[in-house]
């Protein structure tokens, strides 16, 4: 069993490195990020795997921190990155 | 099967690198450098190293993940002028052979390492129990090497004190950072009052999970800073004022009481920094409480920025 | 018993890899930035939750099995909203119809 | 002697090192009102603990040992103090508490503001500072070294770019972006020592390196780093400009203190971590970056227009005097038979510009405050119209070209002798030589202020206290030897100190600065005409101009960077 | 192979990778992100030396592991100082270009 979990976790990671293709060839900044938030997804749920595989309880640990920060570090793209392409509307530099 | 997905992350990690280096766009290379913060954490989970990897996770792939977003936003402008700088095909070959040239010394040196790899973890592991927690990262950062800890600290406070430094002169005093409009859709403003109360649950368990087994302070505090940011982004919260007394309290109360609990190990248990046997354990852990809040201010208001505006109540 | 455990959660598993694999294909060849949110949002939500749920009956606790979840939930929350966003941007750059 | 127990008066390196940083904490929180006084006070309660420090260590025989939460390296971290930390801590202390009374004027809360922000800067990060280069020397642990490193580089930018201009804010990006390329470097060769042989304290690894692939790869990527941070030529990109733009009271913190934090941590790496991987070859290279930005820094230095780019420049070219000591540690069979003897003439040369740097960039700062400008060709008039900043800038010229009876002139006579005796007759040219190129950039200076001005000078008020604080560390360098000669050091280097021989050098030394002043300046030495928007005058002068702009390009500063690596790496196996 | 050889020379060649871009990339923030690739390669490194050190019963040296914890929160701080310098520049003069101006003529 933990053979195969193992083995699923690096099927996954390789899959959604596929998709890291999509991060390179773009061609908007949206298609860049959903490969990274593809890539985040594909990583928690390789961790998962692998925290059940190796019997780690811990590494749940670590794919909660990435599950609450890549949703961070996407809410700052779409704030922040997006933003530029269009008209900086919601955010105001008051003096 | 274990040095396969070893290999596989390893090749990735290295095309993500080396691409996020070479690529033409800014944008294209923070998107890649969040995406190897990510890689990141799977290695650090395969090399054992839980900690690293939660703090990794935070810190490498979360917080500077949006720093380098928000400045890459406002960058923009600036691309084109510094495309003019680029290297030309001579010194990209320089450099290219330069580098290798340190990457075969530094292989050579690697492969030379002895075996067996010297190792701490035979005086760690029979030390620990003096220090009354079950986390041997926690026992060394907070114990054995307690003085690196408290300089980061420092660090942190530090490098607040040279980013407000660049304030405007008229700004001084208020509040750093944009001020966010609430998200007209509502979306992001949902999500800023769903994901917090979550990532406080889970911020408070990594610490009070860090004493005895993976996690700590600094995850901690990285996931509660960037909970708080996120609020802010929503338009739900603003940034303090840098001169509010109770900011400035709470930045430097967490290095304060690392020295006054240090202090009072002079007297109780013979040195600085020494934590009398049967207190050891209550001590760090008032050390780590009191570290909470200055490492969350600290962490948040770098990513801010310098203060930039007065005024600004909601 | 644990046998026929296991023969589910391979397959909630195997299930949950081909999801993966159909969001990497489908962010690779669709051909506009709604077709490939929509393709990712095949990932996140169900690729996920196959593992998940595969993984479940093999925790070892209801604390870690509760963890399991909250992570497959806030993967949800963040990847819904996250979508709604990248739409939405997309839409006001016109640059989902090229 | 036993390296695992704390020593008597220990406790008082933990607490010098914590003191600034308390004091930084406290400042933060408290009013802006206060902070001023917080910073005297602890300049005050600072002095006493180096001077208390400094007893206590002549009152044991070997280093002051502290052990930290009483865990004994490898595992815990221990505090030291030798000979060299405490020289550097009672001269770090001194200059500090100088600088602090020059800056008072400059840096005060204006009344009826609650706070301000570049005293605010100002006096947290002077603290940082100087609590970061405490811990430099006294750490006796090579990643507490590295945080101590990152301290003084974030303590150190921000006061670059107090004054907030687009130039300066460049300045202190590129020093930023350097410093964290050297420290990443040093920081690779400490994770490098750890691999190979399991411990980052000083003794226990000086205990175990060998000369193996590790440790010297090791070496060389680590003093590769701190020289990035030393700005040693050619990898001086980023000082001119950060020094020459920073407000003068930051200059002096720059120039004077914050460079020899990682100055110091070569000399303890080759000198007591490291000291059977150095080699010979690899001390000559370091030297010899050290003759060239000697001569390259002088000759740019005379190239400037503006006072404090001047002594900016001349900081790059005394930078270069501080690695001179390197080769001479090394006996003529290539042990380090000298190794005592050269520390000491490097410790001396860099206690000798600390405070000599501090109080010309000081005076600088005076003059520019006065005259609302610091053009070298406008200073006519200056001798007169400012004596005391004006002595102050040319007292401090001459302790650094190594007059008598200066700090600088007892190193140079330490290292000549070492260089005698090892027979390495080529430094001892270097040593005389680069006393000559000193002289051109004083002369320089000296002719024009004191020139007869073209109109009456009008000048601001400056303040006394400032101008006194400047003379005095100036003098302080003038007089080293004196101190240094009743304290630790043999006497009769200074006995045949009036001989016709050495007063004929001196003479000879002005003689030649005065001729590369007037063969290499921006204008004739005894240039008459007011106009002063001539164009410069060309010669080879201008190729050490743009010879210096090409270096500080960032490519060229990079590839400099990892060359003198790869360099310094072959030269270690080789031997 | 052993994994943590696996590793240790991947980071070897990150440190490298990084360099080249600290040395080719004009713009500041392209050499911040460098200098962090750098950064970490070093960080892996230690990592892998850290489990090398497997002893005594731990699935790794905790040492290294806890003066990494250090060391990333440290990087941490040096980006954030560099991002607000590098900000503060682009506001001040429009410009991030690093390249010196001919010298000023005050």
């Amino acid at each position: 069993m933990d053979e195969f979990l193992l083995s699923a976790s690096a099927f996954v990671v390789l899959m959604v490195a596929i998709g890291l293709v999509r991060v390179a060839r773009g061609p908007g900044r949206a298609e860049r990020m959903m490969a990274a938030q593809l890539l985040g997804t594909g990583a928690i749920g390789a961790l998962l795997l692998f925290a059940v595989a190796t019997g780690e309880a811990a590494v749940l640990d670590v794919a909660l921190t990435l599950a609450l920060l890549s949703a961070f570090a996407s809410i700052a793209f779409v704030k922040f990155a997006l933003r530029q392409d269009s008209a900086p509307d919601d955010a105001q530099d008051a003096a | 099967m274990t040095t396969l997905v070893g290999a596989v992350i390893v090749a990735l990690l290295l095309w993500l690198a080396l691409w996020t280096v070479v690529a033409r766009d800014a944008f294209v290379a923070v998107a890649g450098f969040v995406v190897y913060g990510l890689l990141l954490s799977l290695v650090w989970v395969r090399l054992a190293g839980i900690d690293v990897a939660l703090t990794e996770a935070a810190i490498g792939g979360g917080l500077t993940g949006a720093l380098l977003l928000g400045a890459v936003g406002r960058l923009r402008a600036t691309e084109a002028a510094t495309a003019a700088e680029r290297a030309g095909p001579g010194l990209r070959v320089l450099a290219a052979l330069l580098a290798l040239a340190v990457t075969a010394a530094l292989m050579l040196a690697v492969l030379s390492l002895p075996d067996p790899a010297p190792t701490l973890a035979p005086l760690v592991v029979p030390n620990l129990p003096a220090t009354g927690v079950g986390n041997p990262i926690t026992g060394v950062l907070l114990a054995f090497r307690a003085l690196d800890t408290l300089l980061e600290a420092i660090v942190l406070v530090i490098g607040l004190i040279g980013v407000w430094s660049l304030a405007p002169d008229t700004a001084w005093g208020g509040r750093p950072g944009l001020r966010y409009r609430a998200d007209p859709d509502g979306i992001l403003a949902y999500l800023a009052r769903v994901l917090p109360p979550i990532g406080i649950v889970v911020g408070l368990y990594l610490f009070w999970a860090g004493a005895d087994h993976p996690g700590g302070k600094f995850q901690s505090a990285t996931i509660l800073a960037a909970m708080w940011m996120l609020v802010q982004m929503a338009g739900l919260g603003d940034t303090p004022r840098t001169d509010g007394g109770w900011l400035r309290l709470g930045l430097v109360i967490g290095p304060l009481v690392f020295v006054a609990v240090g202090a009072f190990g002079i007297p109780a248990a013979g040195a600085f920094l020494a934590y009398p046997e049967t207190w050891a354990k209550p001590l760090i852990l008032l050390i780590e409480l009191a570290l909470l809040p200055t490492l969350v201010l600290v962490l948040a208001l770098l990513m801010n920025g310098p203060p930039r505006r007065h005024g600004g109540a909601r | 018993m644990s046998a026929i455990v296991d023969l589910f959660s391979i397959a909630a598993i195997v299930g949950g890899a081909f999801f993966y694999l159909a969001g990497t294909v489908g962010l690779l060849r669709f051909p506009d930035a709604y077709t490939r949110l929509h393709a990712l949002t095949k990932a996140d939500n169900l690729g996920l939750a196959l593992v998940v749920i595969g993984l479940l009956p093999q925790m070892s606790g209801p604390l870690a099995a509760a963890k399991l979840v909250l992570v497959w939930l806030l993967v949800l929350l963040s990847s819904a909203a996250v979508s709604q966003l990248i739409a939405r941007s997309a839409r006001r750059q016109g640059e989902g119809r090229r | 002697m036993d390296l695992w127990a704390s020593t008597y008066g220990g406790g008082l390196l933990a607490a010098a090192v914590l003191l600034p940083f308390v004091a930084m904490l406290l400042g933060l929180c408290l009013d802006g009102r206060w902070l001023q006084r917080v910073a005297f006070v602890t300049m005050a309660l600072g002095l006493a603990l180096a001077l208390g420090i400094a007893a206590s260590w002549a009152n044991t025989s070997g280093p002051l040992v502290y052990l930290l939460g009483g865990w004994s390296p490898p595992l815990g971290i221990a505090l030291r103090a030798d000979g060299p930390a405490v020289a550097m801590l009672l001269a770090v202390a001194g200059v500090v508490c100088a600088i602090g009374l020059y800056a008072r004027a400059d840096f005060g809360t204006p009344a009826g503001q609650k706070e301000s922000r570049s005293a605010f800067a100002y006096w947290l990060l002077l603290l940082a500072v100087w609590g970061a280069l405490n811990l430099v020397f006294v750490s006796g642990d090579l990643f507490t070294l590295y945080v101590a490193l990152e301290l003084l580089t974030f303590a150190g930018v921000p006061l670059v770019c107090l004054a907030g201009s687009g130039e300066t804010l460049r300045a202190a990006l590129r020093y930023m972006l350097f410093a964290l390329c050297g420290s990443v470097l040093y920081l690779l060769g400490a994770v490098l020592l750890y691999g190979g042989y399991g411990t980052l304290d000083i003794p226990l690894l000086a205990a175990a390196v060998q000369p193996e692939p590790i440790a010297r790869a090791a070496l060389a990527l680590m003093t590769v780093g701190l020289l990035a941070k030393t700005a040693l030529f050619p990898l001086h990109i980023w000082l001119p400009p950060a020094h020459g733009g920073a407000p003068a009271a930051a200059s002096a913190v720059l120039s004077a203190l914050v460079i020899k934090g990682s100055w110091f941590l070569v000399l303890r790496l080759w000198f007591d971590a490291m000291p059977g991987v150095a080699t010979a070859a690899t001390a000559q290279l370091l030297a010899a970056l050290g003759a060239a930005a000697i001569v390259v820094g002088s000759v740019v230095a005379l190239r400037q227009q503006r006072l404090k780019l001047l002594v900016a420049y001349s900081t790059v070219a005394q930078i270069g005097y501080l690695f001179l000591l390197f080769p001479m540690a090394f006996d003529a069979a290539g042990g380090m038979g000298f190794s005592a003897l050269a520390q000491s003439a490097g410790l001396l040369q860099a206690i000798a510009h600390a405070t000599a740097k501090a109080g010309m960039f000081m005076a600088a700062g005076l003059v520019y405050a006065a005259l609302g400008h610091d053009r070298i060709d406008d200073l006519a008039g200056m001798a007169k119209a400012m004596p005391v900043a004006v002595a102050a800038f040319l007292v401090g010229g001459l302790a650094l070209m190594g007059v008598l009876p200066s700090g600088a002139y007892l190193a140079k006579k330490l290292l000549l002798a070492s260089a005698d005796e090892s027979g390495q007759w080529w430094w001892t040219l270097v040593l005389q030589g680069g006393a000559a190129f000193t002289a051109g950039y004083v002369v320089l200076i000296a002719v024009r202020v004191f020139r007869r001005p073209a109109a009456p000078l009008r000048l601001q008020p400056v303040s006394m206290l400032s101008q006194g604080a400047a003379l005095g560390l100036a003098l302080a360098s003038l007089g080293l030897s004196l101190a240094a000669a009743l304290g630790p050091l043999p006497a009769e280097l200074l006995s045949k100190a009036l001989s016709i021989e050495e007063l004929g050098t001196m003479l000879a030394t002005f003689a030649a600065g005065a001729l590369l002043a007037a063969g290499l300046a921006r204008r004739p030495l005894f240039d008459r005409g007011a106009a002063t928007d001539a164009p410069a005058r060309g010669g080879p002068g201008v190729w050490f101009e743009h010879g210096d702009r090409l270096l500080r390009q960032w490519p060229a500063a990079m590839l400099a960077l990892l060359s003198v690596a790869a360099a310094s790496g072959w030269l270690l196996v080789r031997g | 192979m052993s994994v943590e050889t696996l590793y240790a020379l991947a980071a070897c060649a990150l440190v490298g990778i990084g360099l080249y871009g600290m040395i080719v990339q004009p713009h500041p923030l392209r050499k911040l992100i460098a200098f962090n690739i750098m950064g970490t390669g070093v960080f892996v490194l230690f990592g892998a030396l850290a489990k090398r050190g497997a002893a005594a019963g731990l699935v790794a040296d905790p040492v290294p592991q806890a003066l990494l914890i250090t060391a990333i929160v440290v990087a941490f701080a040096a980006t954030a100082v560099t991002v607000a310098l590098l900000l503060r520049l682009v506001e001040s003069t429009d410009t991030a270009s690093l390249a010196d101006e001919p010298p000023a003529g005050r």
